[in-house]
């Protein structure tokens, strides 16, 4: 609709396009989300302490340099007297894992889903639907109690729970997209050359499905690591010594009044994550969309 | 002075039939409108209740009670033998507590109206203790308005009669004029259901009640600190919480008793107890100091890791080994999930790898009655019976006799000591066997005590409580409780 | 007479619209209702009608992307229906399309020489050609070169082309295969007039080159007029008037086709155009007229109209047409 | 309309069977109650015992059957932790957590919607960007910790709410906030992107072109057309809110169906457990057929007849 | 006596600021228009024919920015009218048509609801009944067969056709002075853009409206138009009778849409491509922006923008070769 903005512009060098979309790359989210990463990928290599170590004549110091005392703690202590800021970092990863594997489960799970419902359609999609349905009907957060319940707790239990619990969403944004990117001349065209199905799913669907899915994958993010939170809170969430944000802030519930630092600190973390992963999915929506791209 | 108080609490009562409660919670509420034939003061002494007085067998086997005259339920009806009667047959069928307490009765025969025999299989020293085993109902109230009404309307005896209850909100009491003892000062109590340990202190601070019970341990610094509230903290001792061993199974490091003894030496129990729990529960050696038996010569396992160290050296682990330490993860018990991590830090410490394995609450205990099998590789974050029990014996077998219902333990001369001391009812011998007893534990270290806990009760400053003292649960007793 | 394609008494019947998406739909929508024609070999067939008349249907039938519910289409002899396996993969690469909307039509995830190149794998995958990728390579860029592009948009994606230059891929796309039929669906509406002559000059430089046949939709009578040989015209789902393209321009005989004329504006200021020999809003194939389905609209209506469905019917050699009144006895009862 | 009602509702009731399936094997995979019934000391012929009583020595297709024919005429089961028909405990709290639901999904709603749309209308100023942050800290702020800071900011240091438990507007007004503060901020980000997308519509620029002022342009022509996603999100809300309140409830000493859910599960109380989800299942179920048939109203193309 | 003319758009600049950069979508256009006259804009897709009517009434898309220029209307500059007094000359004074039929209605409301509403935005204070009675006349002026039935009735309900006439009902409705068409019949069958047409060209003789249509076919400019104006990247190049553009057009633009249609009689002659692609507006040659695609283009092209030529009876374009010969004449 818009040919004279085309970038097919004489000018062009390869490479400059990939330049020009780097340069629209959300800094902010990436610099949200890069500490992160790192602590996620490094934590056990980048914290003063260690953040198993306990010191219960140090417990529930404030941050050092509030106190004067330099740098040596700097969110301060928990309970046990171990360095919050080390927890924090090293918490990242248990907290990436389980949301990143969960959504990740649940997004393999959900799409294949719903490209199967969309793309088939009839009965196989009636089934398919109804099972959201039911899915969906149940709350959700019951149902992560009844499966962690079952599970028992922990990191893998708490990471099933999330895939379990997530997928539906999948599962109905990629079958409505399928149901659209089916009916599109592109599809319709490539059936005209005589596709298979396996390619027509592979090479034309799912291409063109996958977007959304990224897009509610970045939204889930957030909700995950909160998932994670709430099982805490409920009891259920990962084991010591594994260190997760969800946890340290609900345990420390009994600190809001006394200990400011407990929940604050991993609840930043928290905070910035879901920014970030916010962030980038709306820029990942924006920049998935070709339309879009060449405004 | 105001006769209305507001106390809020952790947990609805499961049941509000007093003749069936079971719950540590159920007592809580239904002490307050059901009583026992015995009753304790705040002071823990027991007297005469509901029994104007009682007559053991020199055999233990046979108790004689003689019941008040003057005792009307709240419904009108008259208190007689045949309530309880009913009040037995009633608790042994709907309470599982009732039925343990029950367990030594074999029958039991009314005499006249105001005389109650009990006759026992075997003497129980227990019984008393338990305050006759069962609160009282009213027989003719039942056969008046049936099973629902009953348990959903129950009525007894005690200072304050139930008028009205919300399930998960709310419970309220008011004073019953024609109640047969002293006349409590407060006319009107309602029960909050606050399960949240922060919002249960912040309904205090708000001023929305006036009483809350089991204060969390990190809120009592703040409380203590500011003048409008002040803190009365209660042992209840009972159970205790313990690093526990299924000592059994040869294949694991913790058979070897040095092993056991070694990790005890790994813990530092007073640091726990003074930096991560406020410094709030008691730290008894085995038994509270009120208790028979008690041996004021008896110390702790000292914390000493490089003597820890060596034991394990010397029981060849000395590269360590992986242990699994389960806790659980929901309940009652406070800071657990803190207390596990501790305790991992101090093993880890000594070069036992320790993996932390938390589990909810019905998970936890389903492992600790399978870890019974002699096949069993468990060590636990446990409430173990060591003080606070009705008897030390009833402890001993309970928890550490070969055929306890709850023991991972078997020790042929503790069970021989355990029987003698049963079946000894002069106090000064049996206490000597129980110190025997208590000595021979300490030794093969079955388990460790962690601390004894301490519930503490937070209120407004005007509010004076006593709450009643030597016994296992954290009764919240509006009789005990007025205005200054 | 060797045509490459024969319809014969094709029909699409759909049920009707579902009120909501739950209830039971209702009627049946003759969207195609007995269309044939014959496309000889190397030559445009088009067709024009209204919009909603069936064109596209009839189109997507050829293209075995909907199975006729009655009739039949012959392709080279061979009725497509019954085709499958190889004899599938055959036909299709021996008949291509060319939509509308070029955008659509374009994956936009694929850059523009996968997207050239995508018949030549499938044939592959099907047996139906032994081609190296290198020389698939060169193929598409030889494509490229055909329909006057530049070499590096061969690593481009659909949206970084303008419109003229993304219909100019989804016909190198079709003719790669080199085909003998290729089904045009509109394939100038969207474009400027300026690229619409560009598009239209490019297709007309293939069927020299290639020898190959069209079947071109369209609404634009003058892009129609200039393009095909034969013509017809399509009234809700039905042929009104077929023959050669000359003919009907010069000599058109039923009065919707008059009618289509007469709208058709022209660039010469100062032309006075005829009054519309129509009225009413288009019908709907959902419930069509008893009688003639054009009788509703015609000025000339006449009782016969309205009872009998005319036929299409021979007028002479090159002209045939469905009407009471215009075969052949029009011209006596005098035109208005 | 009311034929397609009913056959929404018999699909319903379809999907209804599957919740009770799923929730009645789920609640047996997470142990065996009895333990939490006997006490500690117990023998091992009294567990059996027990589960004769409570019938959990049957094959599990013979329990399920006991427990659909017991459902069909309304009987759930009685409650092994509170001694009483399990229906009459779940339904004894719903109101509570209805009432909750209801001012919370308002508040979501009039906050979402009004944030949402005012972003949209004013894309990227000031106020949009602080509307984009609102809604992230709605996303990433946990629930309990939200509901404690309230209590401890408006009920200890302000004194202006009560912090916990039932009794007229002022007591709902916290956990309701706590409540709404994800789902508005969810609402907030549909409603912006869905008015994003009418915003650009021709009949948009038709009702400016026409002359309608910029407020009847957005809250006229623009959120009607907006409506549908974000009825189905509000329907899809609501409904979620009556499952996911534990928390809230948990917090704010709610005598709500959550917590008693909640409860049940930790005390395997088979018989409340499914009660609890079934009736939570159902109104999802109900609110969903709802808000299909709102559709209707407010696209005239949806005709259900 | 020179009559003012109704509208004066005067080195109208609207530009559109993007990530990319800025394009110049409309660029110093002028034109005027007098009462009852009819006027067309043609020009290929993207020369800024639609910025040109929404800089008018001020509805250009957000990126856009009117950076210069005056549009007089009826003695007053549009651009410096406050927001309420241009809601009322929009829909009032000023009729305007959108592109698409099918998505200038609002889907959920009914016709009468939207048709009503412009009678309420600028009929002043009426009841409920009189505004209908305006919705009635209104539909029926445009040909809509039983209007007061189908007011009920919802836009899905309607023809391409009848939605096309309804939406020029509601622009009627404010008794407009000026009626701008921004390619009203792009989406409509031949036949029904016929009488489309036909009715937009009774309703403009009737009720003496002027008419600002918006289209890239020549021949509905030939067929409904007095004077026509040519665009080219965000200018105009042409403008003058329409006999007179069309018959002997001045621009070498001009004169190769003309030669690029295809005409219905003459089959299969290779037809007039102008070379090259349109232009970037981003990034326009220095000189003349048709340069690149014009057969006479010279070294002189390059020197500059070139500037409008008077050619006489209101006839003017802009070319730099014409404006040689005029300085040679
Ligand atoms: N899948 C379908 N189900 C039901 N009806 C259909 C379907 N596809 C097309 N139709 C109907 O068939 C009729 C013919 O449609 P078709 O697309 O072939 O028309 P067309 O002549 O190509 O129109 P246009 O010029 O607008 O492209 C229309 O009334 C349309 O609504
Ligand atoms: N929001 C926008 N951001 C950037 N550029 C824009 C925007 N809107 C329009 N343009 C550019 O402004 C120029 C003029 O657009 P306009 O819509 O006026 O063209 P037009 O002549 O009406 O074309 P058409 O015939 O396709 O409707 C185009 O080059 C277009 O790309
Ligand atoms: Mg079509
Ligand atoms: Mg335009």
């Amino acid at each position: 609709m818009n040919p004279t903005l085309g970038a097919a512009s004489p000018r062009r060098r390869p490479g400059a396009d990939l330049w020009r979309r780097l340069q629209q790359m959300p800094l902010l989210a990436l610099a949200m989300l890069l500490p992160v990463v790192l602590c996620g990928l490094f934590g056990p290599w980048l914290v003063p302490h260690d953040p198993a170590a306990i010191a219960p004549a140090m417990a529930l110091r404030p941050p050092s340099w509030l106190a004067g005392e330099g740098w040596t703690h700097l969110f301060g202590t928990d309970y046990l007297g171990r360095d919050v800021f080390s927890r924090v970092v090293v918490g990242a990863r248990a907290s990436l894992l389980a949301s990143l594997v969960g959504v990740g489960l649940a997004g393999v799970a959900g799409v294949a889903i719903g490209l199967c419902s969309g793309l088939f359609g009839g009965r196989v999609d009636a089934v398919l639907m109804r099972l959201v349905d039911i899915q969906m009907s149940m709350p959700a957060i019951l149902l992560a109690l009844l499966v962690s319940a079952a599970l028992g707790s922990g990191l893998v239990a708490v990471t099933a729970v999330i895939a379990i619990v997530f997928w539906t969403n999948y599962a109905r944004v990629v079958r409505g997209e399928t149901l659209g990117v089916r009916q599109r001349d592109y599809v319709v065209m490539a059936r005209v050359l005589g596709c298979s199905t396996p390619r027509l799913l592979w090479k034309h669907i799912l291409p063109n499905v996958i977007d959304s899915a990224l897009v509610v994958a970045s939204l889930q993010l957030g909700a995950a690591v909160m998932l994670e939170a709430s099982l805490s809170f409920l009891g259920l969430g990962v084991q010591p010594p594994a260190v997760a944000w969800g946890k340290m802030i609900a345990e420390s519930r009994l600190y809001l009044a006394t200990a400011w630092w407990l929940p604050t600190f991993p609840g930043i973390a928290l905070v910035v994550t879901v920014l970030g992963t916010n962030l980038l999915g709306d820029w990942l929506r924006d920049a998935l969309d070709p339309k879009l791209r060449q405004m | 002075a105001p006769d209305k108080i507001g106390i809020a609490i952790g947990e609805d009562p499961s049941t509000l039939d007093q003749s069936a409660s079971w719950t540590g919670v159920d007592y809580q509420i239904a002490e307050n409108y059901g009583e026992f034939l015995v009753q304790r003061t705040p002071a823990g002494e027991l007297k005469p209740g509901l029994a104007s007085a009682w007559k053991v067998a020199p055999d233990g086997k046979l108790i004689e009670f003689t019941l008040r005259k003057d005792v009307k339920f709240h419904s009108g009806d008259p208190f007689t033998a045949k309530d309880v009667l009913f009040s037995f047959e009633r608790g042994r069928v709907k309470s599982s507590t009732s039925k343990t307490r029950l367990a030594s009765v074999e029958r039991i025969e009314a005499v006249g109206d105001y005389g109650v025999k009990v006759f026992f299989k075997a003497p129980d020293v227990t019984f008393i203790p338990n305050r006759g085993g069962v609160m009282m109902v009213s027989k003719a109230y039942f056969d008046r308005v049936g099973e629902d009404a009953f348990a959903k309307q129950p009525v007894g005896t005690g200072p304050y009669k139930l008028v009205r209850y919300a399930s998960g909100e709310s419970l309220d009491l008011e004073r019953f004029a024609g109640y047969w003892g002293d006349k409590p000062k407060i006319a009107e109590a309602r029960f909050f259901f606050i399960p949240e340990d922060t919002t249960r202190v912040a309904k205090l601070k708000a001023g929305e009640v006036d009483l809350i019970n089991a204060c969390p341990y990190s809120a009592v610094k703040d409380l203590e600190s500011r003048k409008d509230f002040k803190l009365v903290k209660l042992p209840v001792d009972h159970p205790t919480m313990s690093v526990v061993f299924a000592t059994q199974n040869p294949k694991t490091p913790w058979h070897d008793r040095r092993v056991r003894l070694a990790m005890a030496y790994a813990v530092n129990t007073d640091a726990i107890i003074k930096n991560v729990l406020g410094g709030i529960p008691n730290h008894w050696v085995f038994l509270a100091p009120h208790e028979l038996g008690y041996d004021p010569a008896l110390k702790h396992y000292p914390y000493d890791p490089a003597k820890s160290r060596a034991l394990l050296a010397e029981a060849g682990y000395s590269n360590g080994f992986d242990l699994k330490l389960y806790y659980a993860t929901t309940g009652r018990v406070q800071m657990n999930a803190q207390l596990a991590e501790a305790i991992a830090a101090y093993f880890e410490a000594v070069g036992i790898r320790t993996r932390l394995v938390g589990e909810e609450w019905l998970a936890y205990r389903s492992r600790y009655n399978a870890s019974r099998k002699p096949t069993a590789e468990y060590v636990a974050l446990f409430t173990h019976g060591r003080a606070g029990s009705p008897d030390p014996t009833y402890n001993v077998s309970l928890f550490f006799g070969k055929d306890g219902p709850i023991s991972t333990y078997a020790n042929a001369d503790l069970d021989q000591l355990n029987a003698d001391a049963k079946a000894t009812v002069d106090d000064a011998k049996r206490a000597e066997l129980i110190r025997k007893e208590v000595r021979l534990i300490q030794e093969d270290v079955p388990s460790f005590p962690i601390y004894n806990n301490v519930t503490v009760y937070a209120m407004k400053s005007n509010v004076v409580f006593k709450p009643t003292l030597k016994y296992n649960l954290d009764l919240t007793l509006v009789k005990d409780m007025s205005f200054a | 007479m060797n045509p490459v394609l024969q319809l014969d008494e094709v029909r699409k019947h759909y049920p009707g619209p579902r009120a909501g998406w739950i209830a039971r739909s209702r009627g049946v929508v003759k969207a195609v209702d007995g269309a044939s024609a014959e496309i000889e070999r190397g030559t445009s067939f088009a067709l024009a009608g209204e919009s909603g008349s069936g064109k596209s249907t009839l189109a997507r039938m050829i293209l075995r992307l909907e199975q006729p519910s009655a009739g039949s289409i012959r392709f080279e002899g061979r009725e497509v229906a019954g085709l499958a396996g190889a004899d599938l993969a055959w036909y299709r690469s021996r008949v291509q399309a060319v939509f509308q909307d070029a955008s659509g039509s374009l994956d936009p995830r694929m850059r523009i020489g996968a997207i050239v190149a995508e018949p030549l794998e499938i044939q592959r995958a099907a047996g139906g050609n032994k081609l190296t990728k290198q020389e698939m390579r060169e193929k598409v860029q030889e494509m490229l070169k055909l329909v006057g592009l530049p070499q590096r948009v061969f690593a481009n994606y659909p949206h970084e082309l303008s419109g003229g230059q993304k219909q100019r891929v989804a016909i190198a796309r079709a003719m790669v295969l080199e085909p003998a039929l290729v089904v045009l669906d509109e394939p100038v509406s969207a474009l400027d007039v300026s690229i619409r002559a560009q598009v239209l000059n490019l297709l007309a430089d293939f069927q020299d080159r290639l020898g190959l046949s069209y079947f071109l939709i369209s609404h634009d009578l003058a892009t129609l007029g200039h393009v095909s040989t034969r013509m017809a015209v399509m009234y809700l789902g039905r042929i009104i008037e077929t023959g050669s393209t000359d003919e009907i321009y010069a000599r058109p005989l039923h009065p919707y086709t008059r009618a289509l004329f007469a709208a058709m504006p022209v660039a010469e200021p100062g032309r006075v155009k005829p009054a519309p020999a129509m009225r009413g809003e288009i019908g709907s194939a959902l419930d069509l007229p008893r009688g003639c389905r054009f009788c509703p609209r015609c000025e000339l209506a006449q009782p016969v109209c309205r009872e009998v469905d005319p036929p299409l019917v021979q007028v002479d050699a090159q002209h045939a047409v469905a009407c009471h009144l215009a075969a052949p006895s029009l011209e006596d009862t005098g035109t208005p | 309309m009311a034929r397609y009602a009913l056959k929404r509702l018999l699909v319903g009731l379809v999907c209804l069977l599957g919740v009770s399936l799923i929730i009645f094997v789920a609640v047996r995979l997470t142990g065996d109650p009895t333990d939490l019934l006997l006490p500690e000391d117990a023998s091992d012929a009294d567990r059996v015992a027990l589960q004769a009583e409570l019938g959990l020595d049957r094959p599990l297709p013979v329990q399920y059957a006991i427990f659909l024919k017991g459902a069909a005429q309304g009987d759930f089961g009685k409650s092994t932790r509170w001694r009483q028909p399990a229906m009459e405990l779940v339904l004894n709290r719903l109101p509570a957590t209805l009432q909750l639901s209801a001012l919370a999904f308002s508040i979501a709603m009039v906050l979402g919607l009004l944030g949402g749309v005012t972003s949209a209308r004013l894309r990227g100023s000031a106020f949009d960007q602080v509307v984009k942050v609102g809604v992230t800290f709605g996303l990433a702020v946990p629930v309990f910790w939200l509901g404690l800071m309230l209590i401890l900011a408006f009920a200890v240091g302000l004194g202006l709410f009560p912090t916990s438990g039932r009794g007229g507007f002022a007591a709902m007004v916290l956990p309701a906030v706590t409540m709404a503060l994800n789902p508005a901020a969810a609402m907030s980000r549909l409603s912006r992107s869905a008015m994003l997308n009418v915003l650009g519509a021709d009949y948009i620029k038709m009702a400016r072109v026409k002359g309608n002022s910029e407020a009847r342009v957005v809250w006229k022509h623009g959120l009607k057309n907006a409506a549908i996603p974000l009825v189905t999100l509000a329907g899809i809300q609501l409904a979620n809110m009556v499952g996911n309140t534990v928390v809230v409830e948990t917090i704010f000493a709610w005598p709500g169906i959550g917590k008693l859910i909640v409860d049940a599960i930790y005390a395997r109380d088979f018989a409340v457990v499914q009660a609890g989800i079934c009736v939570v299942s159902a109104i999802y179920i109900l609110l969903n057929i709802a808000v299909d048939l709102v559709y209707g109203v407010l696209d005239p193309q949806i005709r259900y007849d | 006596m020179v009559q003012e003319p109704l509208l004066s758009v005067e080195g109208l600049q609207t530009w559109c600021f993007t990530r990319t950069g800025v394009v110049k979508a409309v660029d110093g256009v002028s034109f005027t228009l007098d009462r009852g006259e009819a006027l067309g804009l043609v020009g290929e897709s993207g020369s800024g024919k639609s910025m040109t009517c929404n800089s008018i009434v001020r509805l250009a898309p957000q990126a856009a920015r009117t950076v210069g220029g005056r549009v007089l209307f009826e003695g007053r500059d549009l651009l410096q009218l406050k927001e309420a007094q241009m809601r009322e000359v929009r829909g009032g004074r000023i009729g305007m048509i959108l592109q698409d039929p099918l998505m200038s209605l609002n889907p959920v409301f009914t016709i009468g609801n939207q048709v009503g509403e412009s009678f309420r935005l600028h009929g002043g204070r009426r009841s409920a009944t009189e505004i209908r009675r305006d919705v009635v006349e209104v539909l029926a002026q445009v040909n809509i067969p039983s209007p007061a039935q189908r007011m009920a009735s919802y836009p899905f309900q309607f023809s391409g056709g009848m939605r096309q006439r309804t939406v020029a009902a509601m622009a009627l409705a404010g008794r407009p002075s000026l009626l701008i068409a921004d390619e009203p019949t792009t989406a409509l069958d031949v036949t029904v853009q016929d009488q489309f047409l036909r009715l937009l060209k009774d309703l403009q003789a009737n009720a003496g409206m002027a008419l600002l249509m918006v289209t890239h076919d020549l021949g509905i400019v030939a067929e409904t138009c007095d004077r026509v104006a040519v665009m080219y990247a965000g200018r105009i190049v042409e403008i003058g009778k329409v006999q007179d553009v069309l018959g002997r057009p001045a621009h070498p633009y001009t004169e190769a849409l003309l030669q690029a249609l295809p005409k219905a009689g003459v089959r299969r002659k290779r037809l007039f491509q102008i070379p090259g692609e349109p232009p970037n507006l981003m990034d326009l040659p220095p000189g003349c922006a048709f340069l690149p695609r014009c057969h006479r283009a010279t070294e002189l092209c390059k020197t500059g923008v070139p500037p409008m030529v008077d050619l006489g009876a209101g006839r003017r374009a802009a070319c730099w070769h014409l404006a040689r010969q005029e300085a040679l004449a």
